[in-house]
């Protein structure tokens, strides 16, 4: 079910020790949206998808869930994203079934984990432990909660890292049917995407910042 | 030719499949054999031997007692010597023995101070001294139970192999000086309250028996070896044809009855 | 929901600690181990040692918890996991209450079965098993509450470079005094039930306050 | 030799100390036991969870060649 | 070429030390501030605590020791430098040398020095002070290296701190036997050369085994 | 000054819990050459870098620089060669300088250090503790060793993970100038190269364990 207007970012500003990150953050995006987030290395294109899962706190602007600010419908809003990071969050000696299922709604059974696991290219591997996996392999098993989440908003920094091609275009097909279900993504890379469709922002960093 | 020809029996050794099938010929022997021998030791030890002047009964747990202390020390050698062996030749069964041995070794550690703390009771009144002899073992113990862990703590098999077969050597070297050192702690502190009855001159009545035990507990040190070698074995030769092949004949036996 | 975060954590952390169970019974062997070093370094006389068994016992206790504390949530913190943690749908105290449960099950309940053992082996009378099994459960509960509010600190301070952990020491003391003073009252034949009870109060107020404590500091940690 | 009890109750309680005798006794019995029948167990389930990973395998081998 | 891999570990890791001051020093602390909670647990009386101070302080020293040596090749381990540094042009020992080195000079050496605080505060005699800080300096160096053994063993696992203190706490007997009985006998006013002596032929062997020990270790670490 | 027959690897089998993780590798490189390591996620590409650098024991087979295997001229070797792994190997703790230089060579001076860091966009960086830098920014400090290492063979496992198209474009100019006078390189990357004259070599997973 699509949500109305479900992000909106309004003049976003962060400071690290008195400095500004990057310039005021605006934009939209709504149901059905893909938004490929750019900028060169250390703009803060992690920062700010970390202000936007409100793991950080922002200095000023806002950012608007349905209208709402995220800080008074917190609970809700979370509960309604999905954010894969730079880092996977894999326990290394759990096995690649045992951390899905782990992060995964508890509403999912073993079949929807195991199908999950076979989805992204690891069927036969559920019962490794995660050390024994390839960079690629962790890569996917995080990858793969993409598949058992519920979430409307994913919000995905890098996600094709590590992965070869074959697995891109399977990543690219499930965002394309994520969409076109009505959700929207929000993603950072700096490979360029064979999804059509998408709205690129550019992060500029500061210009406080790129003058030191 | 001839050199040759010896050192094959070496490598044969190192073949896991052939410590299998070979030692699956001498089970039921061994077994038999390990059955009798505590039988005997023990029903005479326990019943014929005569009491002993000053302790009484509670003396017969010399039955238990000195064979198992003997194999727990014992047995910490032969581990540390086929981690070598593992670690010089990178002879995959001797790793396998290595791992067999360090439970094996460990559980009759324990008992060696099991029984010797119940020993103690009736004899000095109290479960627990620290003797040199006692807290020696105790560190013992502790040797056994630090390659265990390392061991179960790797997630891989070779790693956790080379890991405990490492501590098992820098063990061994540290034995003699760790024995050395709780003596001369002991003497140092010289609290010579209690003495350990150091069985003089025993009555060959009560030898025989003891040397029954101690043969009996070898035989069993052994079969309990083999026994988890093979176990392991299985588990890590799982890939192999003729082990599949006895997987899958076990199998079909299983569901025939 | 909130019931499923604390089972969920309860759950992992069980489960983590059951894959790695050598390592998860190491502050167990720990505690043995350096209890054993005490009369290599005093002496093997066992009245003396009698004497100190109290104190020895609670410190070993406390020695083993807290450094087992240390790691409750630095591996959470370097693989993601916390910060996931942060940005679940949830109260944050209910899957640190249950890392925290998990966290006694698999350290401090395993010590008091051993106790005896230990108590054992440095003459304890046998008089003071029970009251010191009883004040072992109760304190080391404590322990890891306070402990794991030492952990939170550590983690999120990693960055400005001071290690809190063992700050968290001097908040060890009460239930340290406390809790020998309950072994010592029963070796003496007094009434060790006060004693207890102080140590059953600090609980009490560790478990209404600790979490809050926990989940403030963890929070921090991602302020970054 | 002759055997150094009246009867058998005399055997069980050795003049005090059969509590000491016998627990050494059960106690190293029963871990002995334990050392022979872990591993025997070990074994049969070893050889159990091969023949079914094989069996999983070799489905899996049908199931990739069909389509 | 050899002692360049020496040099540039030594000096990267007291550089490390230095940035971290705060946790560097955090072995120290965690000296003090334990042999203080002794008293709490064993009760205030001098003559008592005067008794108990040479083993006290030995172990200890020897559990901060302990400690430290739980990181001294994790971190290298998860960020990759392990692997580059097995991968020099040169022999592994030099750079192990290096930073075992760096360790004793973070640890062993500042225990040393702030010992005689501690002596001080559990009444040791005075005239036993000096045997102490040597046997100190001698022993902890031996159980760096002993120490250093085990972190290479247990560097790849979780929480490998509290394993690591079962690998080497049996190893660490004779030192901590050796170290209390050298203060012991200056109490008595014995000689005590004799176990001083004994101290130093075993930091002699560690020398020159240990290295070849923690060289193999992190190979294999590393060989999966 | 090019090497001669630099590097010649002869069926190299390597074996992970008794089961072989690729099929038997055979290939040459010479001066000049530059050898894309290409193979699905779980190929085992990381795994033939780390027994090319000898951090990995072949189970059979063998690794030949100049005609001699590597277990025979071994410190020779490990002096001739770079390897830049998944891991950065940098020190959170330390500055982007301090990191570089103590990953250096003996002989690089303080300004060779700040040169390099200039050069892979880091001016201005150098006395920033390396956790405040972002994740592209880390992996710019680690590659800053191709600038001063003097190695003449470089493997880089996935080099240009989390770098943007700038500095991709940086490096593969420095890629090309170090072929260009003679060394040669190893990368193994999911993305295209823009560089020409790039062989490949695909990995292929041993047909033992594709079963599983
Ligand atoms: C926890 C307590 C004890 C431990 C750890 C212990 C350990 C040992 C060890 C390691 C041996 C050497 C076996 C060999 O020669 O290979 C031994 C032998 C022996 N123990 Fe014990 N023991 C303990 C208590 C006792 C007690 C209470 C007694 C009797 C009062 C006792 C009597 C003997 C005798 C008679 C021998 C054989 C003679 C000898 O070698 O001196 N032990 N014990
Ligand atoms: N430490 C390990 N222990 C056991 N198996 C491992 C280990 N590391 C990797 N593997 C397995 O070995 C195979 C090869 O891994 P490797 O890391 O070499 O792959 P890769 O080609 O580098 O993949 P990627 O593109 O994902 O980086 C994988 O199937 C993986 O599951
Ligand atoms: N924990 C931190 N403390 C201080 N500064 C930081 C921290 N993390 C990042 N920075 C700085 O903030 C800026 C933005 O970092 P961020 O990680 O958001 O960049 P990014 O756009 O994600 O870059 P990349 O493409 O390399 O991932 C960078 O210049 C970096 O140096
Ligand atoms: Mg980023
Ligand atoms: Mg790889």
């Amino acid at each position: 079910m699509p949500l109305a207007n479900p992000l909106m970012v309004d003049h976003l500003l962060f400071e690290r020790d008195d400095r500004n990150v990057f310039e005021p953050i605006n934009f939209t995006v709504d149901a059905g949206d893909i938004l490929q987030i750019e900028g060169a290395n250390g703009a803060g294109k992690t920062t700010l998808m970390r202000l936007l899962t409100s793991a950080l706190q922002p200095t000023s602007g806002s950012i608007l869930y349905q209208g709402e600010d995220i800080r008074r419908c917190r609970y809700e809003y979370l509960a309604n994203i999905l954010y894969i990071g730079h880092q996977s969050g894999l326990k290394m000696t759990l096995t690649a079934e045992e951390n899905l299922s782990w992060m995964s709604p508890a509403t999912c059974s073993g079949d929807d984990i195991r199908a999950a696991l076979a989805e992204v290219g690891l069927r036969s591997y559920e019962d490794v432990p995660c050390h024994n996996l390839s960079a690629g392999q962790h890569r996917r098993v995080a990858l793969a909660r993409l598949l058992t989440s519920t979430a409307t908003i994913w919000f995905l920094d890098e996600p094709f890292t590590a992965i070869d091609k074959q697995g891109v275009a399977t990543l690219e097909a499930l965002m394309r049917n994520h969409v076109d279900a009505g959700g929207c993504l929000l993603l950072s890379t700096h490979q360029d995407l064979a999804l059509d469709g998408v709205r690129k922002y550019c992060v500029e960093p500061h210009k406080q910042r790129s003058l030191r | 030719m001839a050199s040759s020809k010896g050192w094959t029996w070496f490598y044969r050794l190192g073949s896991p499949r052939w410590f299998y099938e070979t030692t699956g010929r001498w089970l039921p022997w061994l077994g038999a054999v390990t059955l009798l021998l505590i039988s005997i030791g023990l029903v005479w030890g326990l019943g014929f031997a005569p009491q002993d002047a000053k302790q009484g009964n509670s003396f017969r747990i010399i039955y238990l007692h000195v064979p198992v202390s003997f194999l727990a020390l014992a047995g910490y050698y032969l581990m540390a010597i086929a981690g070598a062996i593992g670690l010089v030749w990178r002879m995959k069964l001797s790793y396998v023995v290595m791992k067999s041995a360090a439970p094996i070794g460990a559980a009759l550690t324990f008992l060696a101070l099991f029984t010797g703390a119940i020993w103690g009771k009736p004899t000095w009144g109290t479960y627990w001294v620290w003797d040199a002899r006692i807290t020696s073992m105790l560190i013992l113990l502790f040797l056994y139970l630090g390659v265990l862990a390392l061991q179960y703590a790797f997630h891989s098999q070779e790693a956790g192999s080379k890991a405990g077969a490492i501590l098992a050597l820098v063990g061994t070297i540290n034995i003699p000086i760790i024995y050395k050192s709780v003596d001369w702690w002991y003497t140092l502190h010289q609290p010579a309250t209690i003495k350990l009855t150091s069985a003089p001159s025993m009555h060959p009545d009560m030898f025989q028996p003891l040397l029954v035990m101690i043969a009996a507990l070898y035989c069993f040190y052994a079969l309990a070896l083999i026994l988890f070698t093979r176990a392991e074995i299985l588990r890590r030769e799982r890939d192999a044809t003729w082990v599949r092949d006895l997987a899958l004949q076990a199998e079909s036996s299983r569901e025939n009855e | 929901m909130n019931n499923i975060g604390f089972l969920a954590y309860l759950r992992r952390d069980l489960l983590l600690a059951y894959r790695r169970r050598g390592e998860a019974a190491s502050p167990l062997m720990f505690f043995l181990l350096v209890s054993t070093l005490i009369p290599l370094g005093v002496g093997p006389d066992s009245a003396r040692l009698a004497e100190l068994a109290p104190g020895i016992i609670w410190v070993m206790a406390l020695l083993a918890t807290l450094l087992s504390t240390e790691g409750l949530f630095a591996a959470d913190h370097q693989d993601g996991t916390l910060e996931q943690m942060l940005i679940s749908p949830q109260l944050v105290v209910m899957p640190v209450l249950g890392k925290v449960a998990a966290h006694w099950l698999v350290t401090g309940l395993p010590l008091t079965m051993v106790s005896p053992l230990i108590g054992l082996m440095l003459s304890l009378p046998e008089i003071a098993i029970v009251p010191m099994m009883i004040s072992l459960a109760v304190g080391t509960a404590c322990l890891s509450l306070v402990g794991a509010v030492g952990a939170a600190l550590t983690v999120s301070l990693r960055k400005g470079g001071l290690l809190l952990s063992i700050v968290v020491i001097p908040l060890y003391t009460p239930v340290i005094i406390f809790g020998s003073a309950t072994v010592q009252t029963a070796i003496d034949g007094i009434n060790w039930l006060p004693p207890l009870a102080v140590l059953l109060a600090m609980l009490c107020a560790a478990i209404a306050l600790c979490p809050l404590a926990i989940a403030g500091a963890l929070r921090l940690v991602n302020s970054n | 030799m002759q055997f150094q009890f009246e009867n058998l109750e005399e055997l069980l309680v050795m003049a005090g100390h059969g509590e000491y005798v016998w627990t050494a006794v059960l106690v190293s019995l029963l871990t002995m036991a334990w050392l022979l029948v872990k591993p025997l167990q070990q074994h049969q389930h070893n050889l159990r969870d091969i023949a079914r990973q094989h069996r999983r395998e070799q489905q899996r081998q049908t199931t990739n060649e069909a389509p």
